[in-house]
């Protein structure tokens, strides 16, 4: 196991390097020179040469992979263009909001999405699976990003029972430690800031979860009928287990493996697609800060925003891959 | 008895016994074709039938939408800008005084014109490279797969954004954008689904024949990896519409005064107090049109899948 | 005295066990390991042997479905184990196979027309009229009627679709056949029509058959030959008689008394064989057979017997004969 | 001298002063007593974050509303207008030439780390932005000072660049050499952009700075979580007595318009910036909020490529002008909150030209125009639309349909072409443009920020995207520039706005007054024009 | 008969399908005794896995459903028992074990952990108890190596050893019948051999009765003491394994044998029987057998033979032997 660890992040390294070398070029692609946004629209010619000289843009491309890799290798990001700050030092608030919406996202998506998966797939054709299943097809049809405005619109605005915006209350800020809000909550024993936490949470996690959600209970369902009809399962029946043993002792674990890839690919899609639930829960998570970065030309943090997000799904990828050898014993390595 | 008879019958005919004795069989004679048993199946599916009716009438709706309406979907009359549903405009005007209906009708247009280009684009692109990869294998296979999975690494709409950020902002380039994320969605879809068939006895069997690797490609594999690719196509033109949108939303699509869906809730977005249904309208639309592809790609799924039989 | 069409040398299939992260080799199943022999012309050589021995895989290696690792492959004098691809190609006329499962090797997406018609079209039967005529022809010969020929796979039965594959593979009038399991997915009162109009094609065409089979009664009723193989190797060789009425190698004698014979007055003198048949990712040494064998000795550990005639054309690998 | 009469309170109920004293006392007196319950906890919400809290080394408007409650400059200026009042300095006053000023500084001030504020300060600070080589420059680190090259002609050594020396005369005074006259001279020292930095912060935070600001205004800073808040605290050392009257500024980052009038609406936020002016009727209507409007000083316009055919057709100009319809875009997409602009300088400024009568909306007159300028048949012609939402113009995607409307209706087919910011910007200033869109905000309130980086010769490749040069306009402006009596200098102003309203290099647009909302609670909130106000006299009523 | 363990009467099991009603078991009954090794011979797709998982209900439903008939074990007709009912018979009494050793066990759960399930379902005992049980059982079906065994996975034994544990499992709480479908059929013949003699000596041991379901004369002839013998649904003859193989009365059942290779004989051509097994369809007329039959007339087409008696025991579905019984018979329909 610890090997085939070891084995797996080696061969992350092909992958990796062919990562930095695609955010490298679409980062070179994009046209529109970083020199002149920072100067805005007053700039004379001169002031964006000169700026354009001391960023070293007009190095030849390779020369310019070459320190990019160099001080990426040193665990040097870069210096963000436009704040002129470190981007391993500012990128970590970031990527903690991301990550806590992630997090509470999928734990929405995966604890409602498997078991009404479970219960369509065990009361298959009832109303119960009708309804839920096309709850789910209508949840994944639904564009996230409005449906986190009508969410925004009826739950903030109309009904007021959650916050509009934002991770916590603004008069109220919090001294953060890890960034993870809530988990710095529990840390400063602040247990009424635990649940303004949470309400912040709840709008965009519904937001973002509602497809994940609906994708992991098309996928258990189905996962969990094929199952049931398998071999062994009717062996379970043939030993006169009850129906709840089949279920949750026997079908669900081997459905889960399927749903495991599902969710942690959901998972690195949703890492990546917050922009927009990020942008309209003003969340200041990892993609807003890469999109803005797009739109301001910031390529040492579009670079290192893509490459840490895909990254990240890779490192998802490879926690899965190790899920699977704990469910299933025939994966061994 | 017994054994006399059995002498006679067993010197009866065994050089040439019929397979089938004419009675029970000569009924069937028609040949069916796997498509028309799953298109059988497909009609007896109420979800994909509702998906069916759901895609056509948007479909129609774009073909007559100028029949249907007195307006042009660019017309402004800012003096009646923010109006709400009424019998003149039937969902009410935007903020520059369009009619909402009008620029649904002709953004349905615009929507299904998306998803199919941005579909076709993938599909074909995705399909030679899966079928190019799964079929000859070794270092092809190596190469085109790590591409495919660092393009999948990288989360697809930062991806779109990043090609459109090269491409530039146009309806065509986001077009351009979505299928190419989408290529190595089909890719690996074909190149596993090759790869499977590969194995299959009657590729082997193709092989044995003395057939050559272009024939065995186009006759025998293609067309058995039909089923899934089809599916995945019809959900595919919902995640592009859906991402068409996303990026129609972020302005970074179709541009003004085209009225595409994504677009239309990015400019209502700041009337969501003073004008909701311009925001619900476009929204709905979207949500519906993407519904009726998945739910036909759900049956299409299940008439294409022996295994959902009953 | 007829010409051998086939020879058969020291053929070897291993499989690579691809493993790790890079897809490095980590071991190497013995699939067919060192296997020789030769076919006569319009002879029915018998191979049996258990699941997984490699009996499919040496039926595949001589037609080069899939590339042997060594070995020679002489088909009518001609080794064919350098051909290239095109040469291999054309040769494949002569050279046909019938496969195990009627259901996995008939394209679920094609006719039967179009399924016995293609092998014509690759090979040069460029008319439509003469492949029409063609397969009407083939269809009859295999017992199915013309109007079948619009049809698709799903709708025929198991042992219609064997029929199927049968006229598939006659089409261009091969010399030899290797029929990979043919009637081991077929019921029982099917399997004997298949296994009479497999006799009767042979007999019409003068075809050679390699007829594999782990029925050892299905290979006795139709082979003049058989060989028996275990664990990729081929342990006993003889003509049919001979084989089963005087078994040499302790394996043959404990598979021909393990089949189970419908009929309760048969004396019953079992030899049960202890344990599993091992893998060829990890064959034993020496004789394969020894970790199984009742009789085995001390050499059987050490030393791999050599596959040696011992009387007339009665060849067998086992030190107990030596 | 510095204290404000707070009369900008847009509702002038009678009460109003009242409440307001009423709770001036309470603030300051049980603020001391029981800190936390009653503590003054304002929360600005805005639409982006800043880009830096370095201000000089930003051109950017989110940066200085937050530098300017951190930082003072030399010079400050009047709440509602560009007016000079004193700031760190008292007085000050220049020889006749007008290229020597000098200083008197405030005594006793101090930086929010306790060291002195001094004329050593202001010179190491002037220098900084001066001299790239200057050891707080931090020009390896990417830093620039692009709004003191543009101001100052420049950088040390280079030819245009107008400050010669800055000289530390005592501990009070300073004094800066000019090697020419600069008409704005003073009105540049009352700019945010110029404000003092702590010397002892350069040097112990050296590039870090931008996170680390350190200045003596009245509020220092906290903490900064990018892209949500910016907290500041009363800096209670503040060299005005009793002033700030806050105890903590929050600075909210909320992107979405509509979620900020939300969060507005519920109390999470105190102000709200950036208020669609559709949703301003609404804000009236509403007993707990505030609306105010932030004067006009920028200028939205729709430039035309005068070097590229048909554009560089006067009549083709002229027509275009007569086609759009200023007013209808005013009222519509700014609710009202915009005044239809006949010059590119906003009303109010010095040498604004209100005699001249601008184009009126004529289309046919504009039909006529085209024809005569030989496209009777109608013409077609790319219009570019900036991406982001400025000041002067918040919505530009709407105003460029209107546009694109407006023009369809005299035969032009106009073509939206969307661009990036950053290459809408770079494509624009190259001249690969046609129709394209853009404005100004302004900065030091000196009319030649508009005029002289706008439609100046000299501007082309910079700020001119029009790529106007007209000789006279030219020799106009250039003598306005180092003029620095005032009358001169409106006169001069005056007469070109004449000669560019007749070449017409531009459709004027709009001057947007953008709005504001505000809970009922908050008092003596005045905007300021150039988009940064101090909030040192804003207070909390409950 | 008081020694009859289990008995079927008149059972209909039908699948309700797109394609329509298809009674897949359309009226079987036959008898085991207890101790007793009954064969239930057959082609493919004649019904005899559904006879066997109708016995367990275990048939899916939907499409599945047992319409009609009895099915009584221990003199109980179970075909109505509640599921809890049916769930204590289950692998208490009645236990099963299938074609399929590679697919029929669970691959997420150690062998130790399948086998304990069924214990414990069953029986009052703790963890360890089960466990210790479960390393005797393994012991007990010959698996070498059972205490290492016990906490192994399925995929890391070969297919003769599963279907060992398989058997383990059903023999976990003495069961008085086990049904086996097709025991051996996936496996080579070598290990075949091991199989059947292993469930020859659990018979002889515990005195369980085997329900044995196998397409194969030669396993029937090996350890049947009387045969089963369906087709298309229904049973078409039964008797003592010598009395079918020796004397089969049937047409389909004198086929069959006829067309089996023989490996101790010589012969030139083989016997087929023509033509191939019905698909089960409802409203089908006539003998299923008579399209394939050789002796078939025309009554055979309209009407369907009824199952006669022959002998002790011994029955055979077919007009020809109609005669023989005499008067016993319905002549209802009879042809004119
Ligand atoms: N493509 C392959 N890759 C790796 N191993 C293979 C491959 N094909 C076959 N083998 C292995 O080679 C051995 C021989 O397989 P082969 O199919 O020839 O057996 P067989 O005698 O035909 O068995 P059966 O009776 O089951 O058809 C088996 O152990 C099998 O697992
Ligand atoms: N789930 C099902 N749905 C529909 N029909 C079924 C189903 N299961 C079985 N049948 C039908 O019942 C008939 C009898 O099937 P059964 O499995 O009992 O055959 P069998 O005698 O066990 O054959 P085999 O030897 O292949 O196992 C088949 O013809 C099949 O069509
Ligand atoms: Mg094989
Ligand atoms: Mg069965
Ligand atoms: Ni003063």
């Amino acid at each position: 196991m610890f090997a085939y660890t070891i084995r797996r992040i080696l061969m992350l390294i092909p992958v990796l390097i062919g990562m930095t070398i695609i955010t490298f070029s679409i980062v070179h692609l994009i046209p529109g020179n970083p020199a002149q946004v920072i100067l805005g629209e007053n700039a004379t010619e001169e002031q964006v040469e000169a700026l354009e000289e001391s960023m070293g843009l007009n190095e030849p491309y390779i020369v310019q992979y070459g320190l990019y890799v160099k001080d990426l290798l040193q665990g040097d990001l870069g210096t963000s263009l436009k704040t002129k700050s470190e981007i391993s030092s500012e990128i970590w608030p970031y990527i903690a909001a991301t990550f806590e919406l992630t997090f509470f996202a999928m734990l929405f998506a995966v604890f409602i999405g498997v078991n009404a998966g479970i219960i369509s797939a065990w009361r298959q054709n009832s109303w119960f699976d009708f309804l839920a299943m096309l709850f789910a097809l209508v949840g994944v049809s639904m564009p996230i990003f409005w449906l986190a405005l009508m969410e925004q619109w009826l739950f903030a605005q109309e009904l007021g029972w959650f916050p509009a915006y934002g991770r916590q209350d603004s008069k109220d800020p919090i001294a953060a430690i890890t960034h993870f809000y809530v988990l710095d909550s529990f840390i400063h024993l602040d247990f009424p800031r635990v649940i303004t936490s949470l309400k912040h949470l709840v709008l965009p996690s519904i937001a973002l979860g509602t497809i994940p959600m609906a994708i992991i209970a098309r996928m258990t369902r189905s996962s969990m009928l094929e199952v049931m009809k398998s071999d062994y399962i009717r062996t379970v029946r043939a030993k006169g287990a009850g129906q709840f043993l089949v279920v949750y002792k026997h079908a669900l674990r081997n459905a889960l493996i399927p749903v495991i890839t599902v969710i942690g690919l959901q998972t690195g899609v949703l890492l990546g697609g917050a922009i927009l639930t990020e942008t309209i829960f003003s969340w200041p998570g990892i993609g807003r800060y890469v999109f803005d970065a797009i739109s301001f030309r910031d390529y040492p943090v579009i670079q290192s925003g893509i490459l840490i997000i895909a990254f990240i799904f890779v490192i998802i990828n490879l926690i899965v891959d190790l899920l699977y050898s704990a469910i299933d014993p025939r994966i061994k390595y | 008895m017994n054994v006399e008879n059995k002498k006679q019958f067993s010197n009866k005919k065994l050089t040439n016994p019929s397979p089938n004795s004419p009675k029970p069989n000569s009924e069937e004679v028609k040949a069916i074709s796997p498509w028309r048993d799953a298109m059988r199946q497909l009609r007896k599916n109420h979800f994909a039938l509702a998906g069916f009716v759901i895609i056509v009438f948007f479909i129609l709706l774009g073909l007559v939408a100028p029949l249907l309406t007195p307006f042009a979907f660019d017309e402004q009359d800012i003096i009646n800008r923010l109006q709400p549903p009424s019998a003149e405009h039937w969902l009410g005007t935007d903020h520059l005084g369009r009619d909402i209906f009008t620029r649904i009708a002709y953004g349905a247009r615009i929507s299904l014109q998306v998803g199919f280009f941005a579909v076709t684009g993938a599909l074909v692109v995705g399909s030679i490279l899966g079928i190019v990869a799964g079929y000859f294998g070794r270092w092809i296979d190596m190469l085109i797969s790590r591409i495919f999975d660092i393009l999948l690494a990288f989360p697809s709409i930062l991806l779109a954004i990043a090609v459109v950020a090269i491409l530039g902002a146009s309806l065509e380039n986001a077009l351009i954008a979505i299928a190419i994320i989408n290529i190595p969605i089909f890719g690996r879809l074909v190149r596993s689904k090759v790869i499977s068939l590969r194995e299959e006895e009657y590729i082997m069997a193709a092989k044995a024949q003395g057939m050559k690797n272009g024939r065995i490609i186009l006759h025998h594999i293609l067309p058995n990896s039909t089923a899934p690719i089809i599916v995945q196509a019809t959900l595919g033109f919902g995640t592009a519409i859906l991402e068409a949108a996303a990026l129609g939303f972020l302005g970074l699509g179709a541009q003004p005064p085209d009225p595409e869906w994504g677009k239309m809730l990015a400019d209502a977005r700041d009337f969501i107090q003073l004008a909701p249904w311009t925001l619900i309208v476009p929204g709905v639309a979207i949500m519906l049109v993407v519904l009726g592809f998945n739910l036909i790609g759900d049956g299409l799924r299940d008439a294409l899948d022996p295994k959902m039989k009953n | 005295m007829p010409n051998p069409i086939l020879e058969v040398n020291g053929l070897k299939k291993y499989f690579d066990l691809k493993g790790g992260v890079f897809g490095r080799k980590v071991g190497e199943v013995k699939a067919v390991d060192d296997v020789s022999f030769t076919v006569m012309e319009g002879e029915i050589l018998g191979i049996v042997g258990e699941s997984g021995c490699g009996k499919s895989t040496t039926g595949k290696s001589i037609l080069r479905l899939i590339e042997p690792t060594a070995g020679e492959v002489k088909f009518e004098d001609k080794d064919i184990t350098n051909l290239n691809t095109e040469e291999m190609r054309k040769l494949r006329r002569d050279m046909q196979i019938i496969f195990q499962d009627p259901y996995a090797s008939l394209n679920p997406r094609h006719t039967v027309e179009k399924i016995i018609g293609e092998p014509l079209l690759v090979h040069g039967v460029k008319s439509k009229e003469e492949r029409k005529k063609r397969i009407k022809e083939l269809l009859e010969v295999v017992g199915l009627s013309p109007y079948h020929a619009s049809r698709y796979p799903h709708q025929f039965s198991g042992g219609q679709r064997q029929r199927i594959g049968i006229a598939r593979a006659l089409a261009n009038n091969p010399k030899l056949i290797i029929c990979d399991e043919p009637v081991s997915a077929l019921d029982v009162s099917v399997q004997s029509q298949i296994l009479n109009l497999m006799q009767d094609l042979r007999d019409r065409f003068n075809l050679t058959y390699v007829f594999i089979a782990h029925d050892l009664s299905v290979v006795k009723h139709i082979s003049d030959r058989v060989g028996v193989m275990y664990l990729g190797r081929m342990v006993e060789m003889a003509n049919k008689d001979e084989l089963y009425d005087n078994p040499k190698h302790p394996y043959t004698q404990a598979l021909l008394s393990a089949v189970p014979v419908p009929d309760p007055d048969a004396e019953k003198d079992r030899i049960i064989l202890e344990g599993d048949v091992p893998s060829p990712s990890n064959p034993p040494s020496g004789c394969a057979f020894h970790t199984r064998c009742p009789r085995a000795m001390d050499i059987c550990k050490e030393v791999r017997p050599k596959f040696e005639e011992q009387e007339n054309n009665h060849f067998v690998a086992c030190h107990l004969y030596e | 001298a510095c204290s404000g009469d707070g009369s900008a309170n847009p509702d002038d109920g009678e009460d109003q002063d009242q409440t307001e004293d009423d709770n001036t006392d309470d603030t300051t007196d049980e603020g001391e007593d029981d800190a936390s319950d009653e503590e003054q906890i304002l929360v600005f919400a805005r639409g982006g974050d800043s880009e830096s809290l370095d201000n000089p080394s930003t051109t950017d408007g989110e940066s200085s509303r937050v530098t300017k409650q951190i930082f003072e400059s030399l010079l400050n200026f009047d709440k509602e207008s560009f007016e000079l009042t004193p700031g760190l300095a008292h007085d000050w006053e220049s020889n006749d030439e007008g290229t020597v000023y000098t200083f008197y500084l405030e005594e006793g001030v101090t930086f929010h780390d306790g060291t002195p504020f001094n004329a050593e300060a202001v010179k190491i600070n002037f220098e900084r932005w001066a001299d790239p080589e200057h050891k707080y420059a931090f020009t390896e680190e990417g830093y620039t000072y692009p709004i003191y090259g543009t101001l100052f002609g420049g950088y040390k050594g280079d030819e245009g660049h107008v400050i010669e020396e800055v000289n530390v005369i005592d501990e009070h005074t300073v004094e800066f050499v000019l090697n020419r006259p600069l008409g704005y001279f003073l009105q540049n020292m009352g700019m945010q952009y110029f404000a003092i930095t702590s010397p002892a912060a350069l040097e112990e935070y050296g590039p870090t700075i931008n996170e680390n600001p350190v200045g003596t205004g009245p509020f220092k800073f906290v903490s900064w979580s990018k892209d949500d808040s910016i907290v500041l605290e009363k800096f209670e050392d503040y060299r005005i007595e009793g002033l700030p009257k806050l105890d903590q500024v929050i600075f909210q980052v909320i992107p979405d318009n509509a979620a900020r009038l939300i969060a507005l609406r519920s109390g999470d936020i105190d102000i709200m910036d950036g208020l669609n002016p559709d949703d301003a009727a609404g804000v009236e209507s509403d007993e707990n909020l505030d609306l105010y409007t932030r004067a006009a000083n920028n200028f939205g316009y729709l430039g035309m490529n005068v070097s590229k055919a048909p554009l560089d057709n006067k009549l083709v100009r002229q027509a275009i002008n007569h086609a759009v319809n200023r007013e209808a875009i005013a009222e519509a997409l700014y609710a009202g909150y915009a005044i239809p602009a006949t010059n590119p300088l906003p009303p109010g400024y010095l040498g604004y030209n209100d005699e001249l009568e601008g184009y009126e909306y004529d289309p046919d007159r504009a039909k006529e125009l085209l024809a005569e300028a030989g496209y009777e048949g109608g013409l077609e012609i790319d219009l570019w639309t900036m991406p982001v939402a400025r000041p002067y113009m918040p919505d530009p995607e709407t105003v460029a349909e209107i546009i694109q409307n407006d023009l369809a209706q005299v035969g032009i087919t106009a073509n939206i072409v969307r661009e990036e910011w950053a290459p809408y910007l770079e494509k624009t200033a190259n001249g690969e443009q046609e129709l394209f869109m853009l404005g100004w905000s302004g900065t030091n309130g000196d009319p030649d920020y508009f005029l002289g980086s706008l439609l100046h010769g000299d501007s082309i490749g910079g700020g001119n995207r029009s790529f106007y040069s007209n000789d006279q306009v030219n020799e106009l402006l250039d003598q306005a520039k180092v003029s620095i009596d005032q009358e001169e200098r409106a006169e001069l102003y005056k007469e070109a706005q004449r000669l560019i309203l007749e070449d017409s290099p531009m459709v004027t647009l709009v001057h947007s007054t953008p709005v504001l909302a505000a809970r009922n609670t908050v008092k003596n909130y005045v905007p300021h024009p150039s988009t940064s106000e101090s909030l040192a006299e804003v207070e909390l009523s409950n | 008969m008081s020694d009859v363990l289990l008995e079927l009467n008149n059972l209909h099991t039908h699948f309700f399908t797109d394609d329509g009603e298809i009674p897949a078991v359309d009226g079987v009954s036959f008898h085991v005794r207890k101790g007793e090794v009954v064969g239930i011979v057959g082609e493919s797709g004649c019904g005899k896995s559904v006879t066997s998982l109708s016995i367990m209900q275990l048939i899916p439903s939907p499409p599945g459903k047992i319409v009609d008939g009895e099915i009584n074990f221990k003199g109980e007709n179970i075909a109505k028992a509640s599921k809890k009912q049916m769930r204590k018979i289950r692998g208490n009494e009645i236990a099963m074990i299938f074609q399929e050793p590679m697919t029929s066990l669970n691959p997420l759960y150690s062998i130790g952990n399948q086998i304990g399930e069924a214990i414990l379902l069953h029986e009052k005992v703790n963890k360890k108890e089960a466990r210790q049980k479960s390393i005797n059982l393994l012991k007990l079906v010959g698996i070498p190596r059972a205490e290492a065994v016990v906490d192994e996975y399925p995929h890391q034994l070969s297919g003769g050893m599963r279907q060992r544990v398989m058997i383990a499992m059903a023999m976990a709480c003495d069961p008085e019948l086990l049904i086996a479908d097709e025991p051996t059929t996936a496996l080579d013949v070598t290990i075949q051999a091991q199989i059947l003699d292993l469930m020859r000596n659990l018979n002889k041991e515990k005195e369980t009765a085997i329900l044995l379901i196998t397409h194969d004369l030669g396993v029937v002839a090996e350890i049947c003491e009387r045969v089963v013998v369906m087709y298309a649904g229904k049973v078409v003859e039964e008797g003592t394994a010598k009395e079918i193989l020796k004397d089969p009365k049937h047409p389909y059942t004198q086929g069959l044998i006829r067309s089996l290779p023989k490996i101790h004989e010589k012969e030139q051509k083989l016997y087929s029987i023509p033509g191939t097994v019905p698909k089960p369809g409802k409203g089908k007329i006539g003998c299923r057998f008579a399209p394939r039959c050789e002796y078939a007339f025309d009554r055979c087409f309209q009407e369907d033979p009824k199952l006669l008696s022959i002998g002790n025991e011994r029955y055979t579905r077919c007009f020809l032997y109609e005669e023989n019984v005499g008067s016993e018979n319905d002549h209802a329909k009879s042809n004119s």
